[in-house]
């Protein structure tokens, strides 16, 4: 099991890979994008599969990036 | 299609859980088409109703169970928050903009809830809890909106 | 201090409410001083318990109902994940790496859950459901790496 841990730490496609801001950051533009191609506000699904992430991780990093200071800074990535 | 996924939660009475609650709701209102500024505005009520049932319901003590359930049928969300704590008097009075027990705050909660949600129902007694019943439906999005412009 | 924050879910055993029991556990536990690394390793393993108590447990049918609590201690994150489902006759069997009882499937839930969490024990029996019960400490991090480092 050690060894199991370490290979999926340092293999894990699960491995933080960008930051919070970043995400949050895409799902604005992404938000714009939308917008402009639909002629209405997107829906969260939408956002969603534009950006290849899933519906509730939209929602962590929303959070984040509303409240920049709070715990939930290091909730999604 | 009229399938219904449920929810329920208990937490402590703790300030933290106002943030874990708002997430959680909104994560789960996810899977309902709402655009980000609905799930934005959902966060809020959920919020102002989890706060209340916190700070006037229990008045700020960590002892207390505050329930959160939400439900999604087809078309829409419903959320409902609940506490066993003081409960509400005259509730057609809590409901009046700025009206607050507390001389310090705003009285604007029940405010944002009805402006952010459909429909609002609260259900209180003195010393008997306090239940808030809230819905909302995603505005016109997605296959719907496309259909629309179709003529369908 | 040895506060104790509480938080019990329940859920249809609908395969989208994985990601949403993800989220919570993890917006719940973000209040102790987890790294970022702790919380995707937190997700995945409640996501893993999680996909086994309604593909295993409930075998797909979206009837069941699957039960998170989640105890925040001073220290210390303890999750449960339970379902009323079919249970497992042969536990330390289950718990092999790469033994499934589905041809498809890959057999490591468990081997996930044991190498990103610090402890995870099973009790379960044929026709009975099954518990998950697993835990995780933060490593050393926040102000107690800072007060390591100051040699306090
Ligand atoms: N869960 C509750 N338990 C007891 N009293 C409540 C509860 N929720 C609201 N109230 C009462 O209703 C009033 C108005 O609530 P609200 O509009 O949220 O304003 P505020 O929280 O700023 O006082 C509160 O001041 C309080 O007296
Ligand atoms: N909640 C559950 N209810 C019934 N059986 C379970 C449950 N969780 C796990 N199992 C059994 O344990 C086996 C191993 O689980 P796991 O390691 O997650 O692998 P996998 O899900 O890929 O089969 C499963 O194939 C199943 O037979
Ligand atoms: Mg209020
Ligand atoms: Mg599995």
């Amino acid at each position: 099991v050690g060894e199991i841990r370490r290979f999926l730490r340092d293999d894990s496609p699960v491995k933080v890979s960008r930051s919070i801001k970043e995400t949050a950051y895409r799902i604005q533009q992404a938000r714009e994008r939308l917008t402009g191609k639909l002629g209405r506000e997107p829906a969260v699904g939408e956002v969603a599969a534009e950006l290849g992430i899933p519906r509730e991780e939209v929602v962590t990093a929303l959070e984040a990036a509303q409240s920049p200071a709070s715990i939930y800074e290091t909730l999604h990535q | 299609m009229n399938t219904v996924n449920q929810l329920k939660m208990e937490f402590s009475s703790r300030p933290e859980n106002v943030a874990f609650a708002r997430v959680a709701v909104a994560a789960f209102a996810a899977q309902l088409d709402f655009t980000l500024n609905d799930l934005e505005e959902i966060k809020v009520a959920v919020s102002e109703a989890v706060a209340n049932a916190i700070i006037h319901g229990y008045g700020n003590s960590p002892d207390g169970i505050v329930r959160v359930g939400a439900v999604i049928t087809d078309r829409m969300l419903e959320v409902r928050v609940e506490d066993d704590g003081r409960g509400i008097a005259d509730v057609k009075r809590a409901l009046q903009p700025s009206f607050s027990t507390d001389p310090d705050r705003m009285g604007l909660g029940f405010v944002f809830m009805q402006s952010f949600m459909d429909r609002v129902q609260v259900e209180s007694a003195a010393g008997k809890g306090t239940r808030v019943i809230m819905s909302k439906v995603p505005e016109c999005s997605g296959a719907e909106a496309a259909a629309a412009r179709a003529g369908h």
